[in-house]
C-alpha cells in the first residue's frame, strides 16, 4: 500500500497582495504597533550607518523588512513568557521592552550594555525581560527554548517559551530533535519560524526538500500556523491564535511567518544570489508602508468601530519619537564607558555567594531580582535598567 | 640678640626642617604653616630646634600663639629680651 | 651553611642595590645584627641577619643591583664547623662576578649538595653545558631570572676558564650625580608605590568603617601631661592614638597581621607602621615596634627616631617588613577623614584625620568638643564589617581614659 | 620569479588545480556555489564546473560532513568547506566517531580520503560563539591530519597533498590572513609533514602557527631592534607534530616561547611545551613560556577582544620576562 506523499510546494518569490480594508483594532493600540515597527526600523537605519562609521563591529545583521513579525508576535506574549531569540535580534529585544540605549550600547562594546559589551550585536541579553539571547549559532536556540519549557512544566508555571528562528535553522538537526522533544514531552514551546526565504546565501529551496514548512512541523503532531509576515495585523492575529493554543493544549505550537529581509545577510554581503528586482517587488509590499498606508485610507477601529485614520501629521509625529529615542540612545552609547581590562575574566564562572548574610556587604548584580526576573517595565528609559 | 638675628635663626632652624623652603618667599604676616608643609613632628621639631638655639622655653599653652613668622620672632624676641 | 639572601621587605620591593658590607668574611655575627646597607626604590634599608654564625663569604658587590633572593653571602652556622681552607681567607678582589672555579671554593661550598631544601636553581641547559666543559657549577653566580645559573654563566666561566685566571674583574663603579639619582629615586619609590596600592586594590576587598572620637579629656590630659615635661619630652596627640590603637588591636587578633599564600597569620605582637610621608614626595610606613607595651615616652621618642631616620633614609629591614597594620594620622594640616589603602600583606589600615572642635550632643546637650574622625579599612577576607566597628568602638572607648594608657607600660 | 598573491586567491587557486586536475574532486558548504563562497574562495566555480561538482547545501552539518565522509568511502574525494571551526561542532560527532576511526575500525579496509577546511580564529569582534580557535580539538584525535596554513605558499600548497593523501585531513584557515598578501615563488613546494623556519635566531625559539605566525614575526622584529635574535618556527602541521624541529630549534636557542591563539588550558601550545621536555630538556636554560588566550570567551568588545588574544606585545614581554 502506498500512500500519498505532501506535494513539494512551489516557493513562491513573488511577496503575497499587500494586505487592505481598515485595521481591525483601537487606534491607540494600532499607533502603539506602528510606533515599535519605526523604532526598529530607524534604530537599525543608524545601526547601519554607525556601522559605516566604525562604531559598531562584527557582525550586525538587520531585521530591516521583516519588523512586522517581532511586532506583530511579541505583542501577543505575556510578560512572564520566555523568549529565545537568534542573532537577528535588535527588533525583538527593542519590542520586548529592553531600553534602546542600553541595545545601542551593547552595539557599540560599553559596559552601558546589555551585556556589558561582551556580546556586541548578536548576543543581546535580557533576564528583566526574560529574553534568553541573542543565539549566534543557527538552530542553536531551539533545544534550549525547549528546555525552557520544560522548566517551566515541572515547576507548574504558566509562562510558554516563544523561540524565533530563519527558515535556514529548518535544515538543522536541532530542530527535528526539538520538535520531536517538545511535541513528545508536551511541552509549552511556540516555535515561530521567521522564513525570508534565505539561509544566509541560499534560498530555501535549495536547502529544503520539502518548502512547506507547517508540514514538516505537522509531522512531528503539532497544531501548525502560517500567516503574512509582512503584514502586522495578520501576525498579530495569528500569534494570538497560537498563543491560546499553546495555553489551551500545554503542548507545542509551530508558526511560520512569510517575511523577506530587504538588506544583506549581514553587513558582508555582495547578495549575488538573488535578483534585484525580487527586492524592489518586496520592498513595495514593505511593512511599515503597507501598515501606514491602509492607517491613512481607512483607518483602525475594526469595521464596526469609528474607522480613526492616521493623519500626516500624527504619523510624523510617532517617527520624530522614534527617531529622537534613536538619538538619545546614541547619545547614551556615546557616553558610554568601556569594561575595565582588568575584569576581562569576570563573569567567566558564577562568583562564589557572599559569605555569612549578616555580616555580607551588597554584591552588585547577584541580589534575587537577577535570578527571577520580573515582568518588563512600561517605561522606556535610556538604559536606566542598568546593573548597579 | 636684634630681631633681625632672631629671624636669621628662625628661618635657619626651618630650613633644617624642610630643606626644599625658599626662605626669600616666605611671608612674615602670613601663617607660617599655610607656606610651608609642616606637618605636628615637623612642628615639634622646629621649636625644639628653636629652643636648643635660643635656651627658650616655649610653654605648650603658647603654641597656639605661634601662627606667622613675625609671630614667632615677636614672641622669642620678648623671651630673649 | 646558611645563604644570606636579600630580604623582600615589602610588597613593592623586588629588588635592591647594595650600597655598603658592613661585615668582613671571618666576621662572627649576632641575630639581628645589621650586615649591609641596601638601597630599595624607597629608601637605604640596613639588612638584618636572622640567625647566629660567623660570615664566609661576601656574594654581592657593591653596586650590584640584585633581585630579591639572590643569595648575598654564605654564613657558617653557630657551631657548624669551620673548614681551614675557606673561600674566606682569599682576597676580596679576586672574587669578582665571574666567579672563577676554585678547587678551595668548591670543597667548602659542596656541603650544601647535602641540603636539598637549599637547591640552587641551575637551568638544564647550564647543568649540560657545565659537565661538558667541566664547570663547578657550585662556584658560579646566576645572572638568570631569580637568580639562577644559565647557560651564559658557564659559558663565561668556561671562556675565562680557558683565558687564564690573571684578569682580576673589577667593576668600574661610576658615580652617579646625586640630584640624578634622587629624582630616579623619586621616581623608583612612585613605582614602588603604584605597584603595592595597585596590588592592594586589586586582591584586598577592603571594607570600611568610621567613628567620631571625642578627644577633650585626651587632649586635656596631654596638656597637664606635657606642662610637667620639658619641652623635647612633650607628647604629640599622634603619640597617644598610636599607643590606644596598638592596645585595642590586642583583642582584635583579626586586625593584626598578614595575608600570605592564601591565608591570614596573627601577628604576635602589634607593631603599628606609621605612614611617614617624605619631603621629596612619596611615602613610607616603617613600623614602631611591640607599641602596645612601650610607655608612651619611649614610644615618642621612637616615634621621633623612626620619623627622622625615615627621612633621613636610614631604616631596619625588620622596621620595613615587621608592620602589623598600618597608621595613618593626617595631624593638624589634614583633612577630617582619610580611609586608607591597605598595606599588604597587612589587611588593615588605621586612619586619623585632623583633630577639630565640633559641636557633639552629649546627655540631651550640645557642647563643642575637639573631636577625630578615626577610620577602618580592612580585609574582607580575614575580618568582617561588624568586628571592624567594634573595634574602632572600642578605641574611642580606651581614649577616654587616657591615664590607663600611660599605665599601660607592663 | 615570484608573482604576488593573497592568501584568499592563493586557496581559491588550489581548489581551482584540485577540481580540474582529479573528476573524483568536487567542493561542498554553505553557501559556496551560487553565492561564491563565505569568503569568496570559490568565486566562479559554480559556473565553471557546474551544480553537480560546486554543491550548495543547507545549514546542516552534521548531514553535509558526514556526507563527505561517505563520499570519501564511496571513491570521491571530496573537499567539504565548513565555514568556520564554531559550526564544525555540529559536525564533530561525524568527523571525530566516523571520518577519524574508520580505517583502525575496520581493521584497515576502509580509508577516508576527505580534505575538511574550516576558517578559525578570532580577531574581528565577532564575540564568543563565532571566535573559537578549537585546532587542537582536532589535532587531539588519532586517525586525522591537521592542517594550518599561515603563508601564501601554503595556503596555495598544502591542498594537493593533503588531498593525496589516503586519510582525512582537517585544514584551519585563519580569518584574520585572508587577505594577507605576499610573493609565490614560481618554484614552490609545499609537503605536509614538518614544522618551518619562518626566521633565524639565536637567543629564543617563538614556536607557533595560523594567525598567530604575523604576531610572532612582528614580535620577532621588535625583539630584534633590542637585539634579540628569536627563530619563529610556525607549526604548520598540527597533528602528526614535527617534534624534530621543535627540539631543534630549542637546542638552537636554549629558550622556548609557544604563541598560541587556543585557550591555555589543554592547548595545543601545552602539547607543544609538554614535547620540549620531553625531547629537549636538558638543552633548555629557562623554563618554557607560553602566550596563549585568556581564558575566557572572547568578548566583543575591541579593547577587551584585544586584551583576551595573543598580542605581539604580549609575546615580546614574555621573551623579556624570560631574558631575565
Amino acid at each position: 500500500m502506498t500512500k500519498k506523499l505532501p506535494v513539494k510546494q512551489k516557493i513562491e518569490h513573488r511577496p503575497p497582495p499587500p494586505p487592505a480594508g481598515p485595521v481591525p483594532w483601537d487606534k491607540d493600540f494600532a499607533l502603539q504597533l506602528l510606533l515599535d515597527m519605526l523604532r526598529i526600523r530607524r534604530l537599525e537605519e543608524k545601526a547601519a550607518e554607525l556601522y559605516g562609521d566604525g562604531k559598531i563591529r562584527g557582525f550586525l545583521h538587520l531585521y530591516i523588512g521583516e519588523e512586522a513579525v517581532a511586532v506583530g508576535a511579541l505583542h501577543a506574549l505575556a510578560p512572564q513568557d520566555n523568549v529565545v531569540a537568534t542573532y537577528r535580534e535588535h527588533g525583538h529585544a527593542l519590542v520586548r521592552g529592553m531600553p534602546m540605549g542600553a541595545i545601542m550600547a551593547e552595539m557599540y562594546g560599553k559596559q552601558e550594555g546589555c551585556a556589558r559589551g561582551h556580546g556586541g550585536s548578536m548576543h543581546l541579553f535580557d533576564a528583566a525581560t526574560r529574553l534568553y539571547g541573542g543565539n549566534a549559532i543557527v538552530g542553536g536556540g531551539l533545544p534550549l527554548a525547549t528546555g525552557l519549557a520544560l522548566a517551566a512544566r515541572l515547576q507548574g508555571e504558566t509562562r510558554l517559551t516563544a523561540c524565533f528562528f530563519g527558515d535556514g535553522a529548518v535544515a538543522e538537526g536541532a530542530f527535528h530533535e526539538s520538535l520531536n522533544l517538545a511535541a513528545l514531552w508536551k511541552l509549552p514551546v511556540l516555535f515561530c519560524c521567521e522564513n525570508n526565504l534565505y539561509g544566509m546565501g541560499t534560498a530555501i529551496e535549495r536547502a529544503e526538500s520539502q518548502t512547506d514548512l507547517c508540514a514538516k512541523a505537522a509531522s512531528y503532531n503539532m497544531p501548525t500556523f502560517a500567516a503574512d509576515g509582512m503584514d502586522v495585523v495578520a501576525v498579530h492575529a495569528t500569534m494570538q491564535q497560537a498563543v491560546a493554543k499553546v495555553r489551551k493544549d500545554a503542548g507545542p505550537v509551530f508558526v511560520e511567518f512569510r517575511t523577506y529581509r530587504f538588506r544583506a545577510h549581514s553587513m558582508f554581503d555582495a547578495e549575488l544570489y538573488r535578483d534585484k528586482a525580487e527586492v524592489e517587488a518586496w520592498q513595495e509590499c514593505g511593512p511599515l508602508h503597507t501598515f501606514t498606508a491602509r492607517l491613512k485610507a481607512k483607518g483602525a477601529g475594526g469595521v464596526k468601530g469609528g474607522k480613526a485614520k492616521l493623519s500626516e501629521k500624527e504619523f510624523l509625529a510617532l517617527d520624530a519619537r522614534a527617531q529622537a529615542e534613536v538619538a538619545e540612545a546614541v547619545a547614551f552609547a556615546e557616553a558610554g564607558t568601556w569594561e575595565p581590562v582588568e575584569d576581562l575574566l569576570k563573569d567567566v564562572h558564577t562568583p562564589p555567594p557572599p559569605g555569612r548574610p549578616k555580616e555580607a556587604q551588597p554584591t552588585p548584580g547577584a541580589g534575587a531580582a537577577r535570578e527571577h526576573p520580573s515582568p518588563p517595565s512600561s517605561g522606556r528609559g535610556m538604559g536606566g535598567r542598568g546593573r548597579p | 640678640m636684634t630681631q633681625a638675628d632672631i629671624r636669621a635663626v628662625v628661618l635657619a632652624t626651618l630650613q633644617s626642617i624642610a630643606p626644599e623652603v625658599e626662605t626669600d618667599a616666605l611671608s612674615g604676616d602670613r601663617p607660617l604653616r599655610n607656606q610651608v608643609d609642616l606637618d605636628s613632628m615637623d612642628w615639634l621639631n622646629f621649636l625644639l630646634g628653636l629652643n636648643k638655639q635660643l635656651k627658650v622655653e616655649i610653654p605648650e599653652a603658647d603654641y597656639r600663639k605661634l601662627v606667622t613668622l613675625d609671630d614667632v620672632v615677636a614672641y622669642l624676641q620678648a623671651k630673649v629680651g | 651553611m646558611i645563604e644570606f639572601k636579600l630580604p623582600s621587605l615589602g610588597a613593592d620591593m623586588d629588588e635592591g642595590t647594595l650600597l655598603e658590607w658592613r661585615v668582613k668574611p671571618g666576621d662572627a655575627v649576632k641575630k639581628g645584627q645589621v650586615i649591609a646597607v641596601v638601597d630599595t626604590a624607597k629608601a637605604a634599608v640596613d639588612i638584618e641577619c636572622w640567625q647566629d654564625g660567623t660570615i664566609v663569604e661576601l656574594l654581592a658587590e657593591v653596586g650590584q643591583k640584585m633581585p630579591v633572593g639572590t643569595v648575598m653571602a654564605t654564613l657558617l652556622e653557630a657551631g657548624e664547623k669551620s673548614l681551614p681552607s675557606l673561600p674566606a681567607s682569599l682576597p676580596q678582589g679576586e672574587r669578582g662576578g665571574s666567579q672563577l672555579p676554585s678547587p678551595l671554593a668548591g670543597e667548602g661550598l659542596r656541603e650544601r649538595g647535602n641540603a636539598p631544601a637549599q637547591r640552587r636553581m641551575i637551568s638544564p641547559a647550564a647543568r649540560k653545558h657545565a659537565a661538558e666543559k667541566g664547570v663547578d657549577l657550585d662556584s658560579l653566580t646566576g645572572s638568570g631570572p631569580h637568580g639562577a645559573v644559565i647557560l651564559a654563566d658557564v659559558e663565561t666561566a668556561a671562556a675565562q676558564g680557558a683565558a687564564a685566571a690573571s684578569r682580576p674583574a673589577v667593576a668600574a663603579t661610576t658615580e652617579v650625580p646625586s640630584a640624578e639619582k634622587g629624582a630616579a629615586r623619586i621616581a623608583a619609590m612612585r613605582q614602588a608605590i603604584a605597584t603595592a596600592m595597585a596590588r592592594s586594590k586589586r586582591e584586598i576587598p577592603h571594607y570600611y568603617v568610621s567613628e567620631d572620637i571625642p578627644l577633650a579629656r585626651a587632649l586635656a590630659w596631654l596638656q597637664t601631661a606635657n606642662s610637667q615635661r620639658s619641652m623635647a619630652e612633650r607628647l604629640l596627640p599622634a603619640v597617644l592614638l598610636l599607643k590606644a590603637v596598638a592596645v585595642t588591636l590586642r583583642g582584635y587578633p583579626e586586625l593584626n597581621g598578614w595575608w600570605r599564600d592564601g591565608s591570614f597569620v596573627t601577628a604576635e605582637r602589634s607593631n603599628p607602621g606609621v605612614a611617614i610621608s617624605l619631603r621629596q614626595g612619596g611615602l613610607i610606613a616603617p613600623a614602631l615596634l611591640d607599641a602596645g607595651s612601650k610607655p608612651l615616652t619611649q614610644l615618642m621618642q621612637e616615634l621621633t627616631d623612626l620619623v627622622q631616620r625615615a627621612r633621613a633614609g636610614s631604616l631596619r629591614s625588620s622596621e620595613l617588613t615587621d608592620g602589623t597594620i598600618t597608621v595613618t594620622n593626617l595631624g593638624d594640616q589634614g583633612t577630617q577623614t582619610v580611609f586608607g589603602v591597605i598595606y599588604p600583606p597587612q589587611v588593615a589600615l588605621v586612619g586619623f584625620g585632623r583633630i577639630v572642635e565640633r559641636p557633639w550632643a552629649e546627655d540631651g546637650g550640645l557642647k563643642v568638643l575637639p573631636v577625630v574622625t578615626a577610620s577602618l579599612a580592612a580585609d574582607h577576607r580575614v575580618s568582617d564589617g561588624h568586628r571592624g566597628a567594634l573595634f574602632l568602638r572600642e578605641l574611642a572607648e580606651l581614649l577616654q581614659h587616657p591615664e590607663e594608657l600611660d599605665k599601660e607600660a607592663s | 620569479m615570484s608573482r604576488k598573491l593573497s592568501y584568499r586567491e592563493a586557496m581559491r587557486e588550489a581548489m581551482h588545480e584540485a577540481l580540474s586536475k582529479d573528476p573524483r574532486v568536487f567542493l561542498m558548504g554553505e553557501d559556496v556555489g551560487r553565492y561564491g563562497g563565505t569568503y569568496a574562495f570559490s568565486k566562479g566555480f559554480l559556473d565553471a564546473f557546474g551544480p553537480e561538482r560546486i554543491r550548495d547545501t543547507p545549514l546542516s552539518e552534521l548531514g553535509f560532513v558526514g556526507a563527505g565522509v561517505g563520499a570519501a568511502l564511496g571513491g570521491l574525494r571530496p573537499i567539504v568547506e565548513v565555514m568556520t571551526v564554531n559550526f564544525s561542532l555540529l559536525a564533530l560527532d561525524q568527523i571525530v566517531n566516523s571520518a577519524a576511526l574508520y580505517r583502525h575500525m575496520s581493521g584497515g579496509q576502509f580509508s577516508v580520503p576527505l580534505v575538511i577546511r574550516m576558517a578559525t580564529g578570532a580577531g574581528r569582534q565577532l564575540a564568543a560563539q563565532h571566535s573559537h580557535s578549537l585546532e587542537n580539538w582536532y589535532a587531539h584525535i588519532p586517525g586525522i591530519k591537521v592542517l594550518a596554513p599561515a603563508t601564501i605558499e601554503d595556503a596555495r600548497g598544502m591542498l594537493a597533498p593533503a588531498l593525496a593523501d589516503p586519510d582525512p585531513v582537517v585544514i584551519f584557515e585563519h580569518a584574520g590572513l585572508f587577505n594577507m598578501e605576499g610573493e609565490l615563488p614560481d618554484d614552490w613546494t609545499v609537503d605536509i609533514a614538518s614544522a618551518k623556519v619562518r626566521r633565524t635566531g639565536k637567543d629564543v625559539a617563538i614556536i607557533t602557527h595560523g594567525g598567530s605566525l604575523p604576531k610572532v614575526l612582528a614580535a620577532a622584529e621588535t625583539l630584534a631592534a633590542d637585539g634579540v635574535e628569536a627563530e619563529v618556527i610556525d607549526l604548520r602541521v598540527l597533528r602528526p607534530l614535527d617534534t624534530a624541529t621543535i627540539a631543534a630549534a630549542v637546542a638552537k636557542c636554549h629558550r622556548a616561547v609557544v604563541v598560541d591563539e587556543g585557550w591555555k588550558s589543554g592547548s595545543l601550545a601545552a602539547e607543544v611545551m609538554a614535547r620540549i621536555v620531553e625531547h629537549a630538556f636538558w638543552e633548555l636554560d629557562a623554563p618554557v613560556a607560553r602566550v596563549c588566550s585568556e581564558e575566557v570567551p572572547i568578548p566583543y568588545a575591541k579593547h577587551l577582544e584585544d586584551a583576551a588574544l595573543p598580542q605581539p606585545e604580549k609575546i615580546v614581554a614574555a621573551v623579556k620576562e624570560m631574558l631575565g
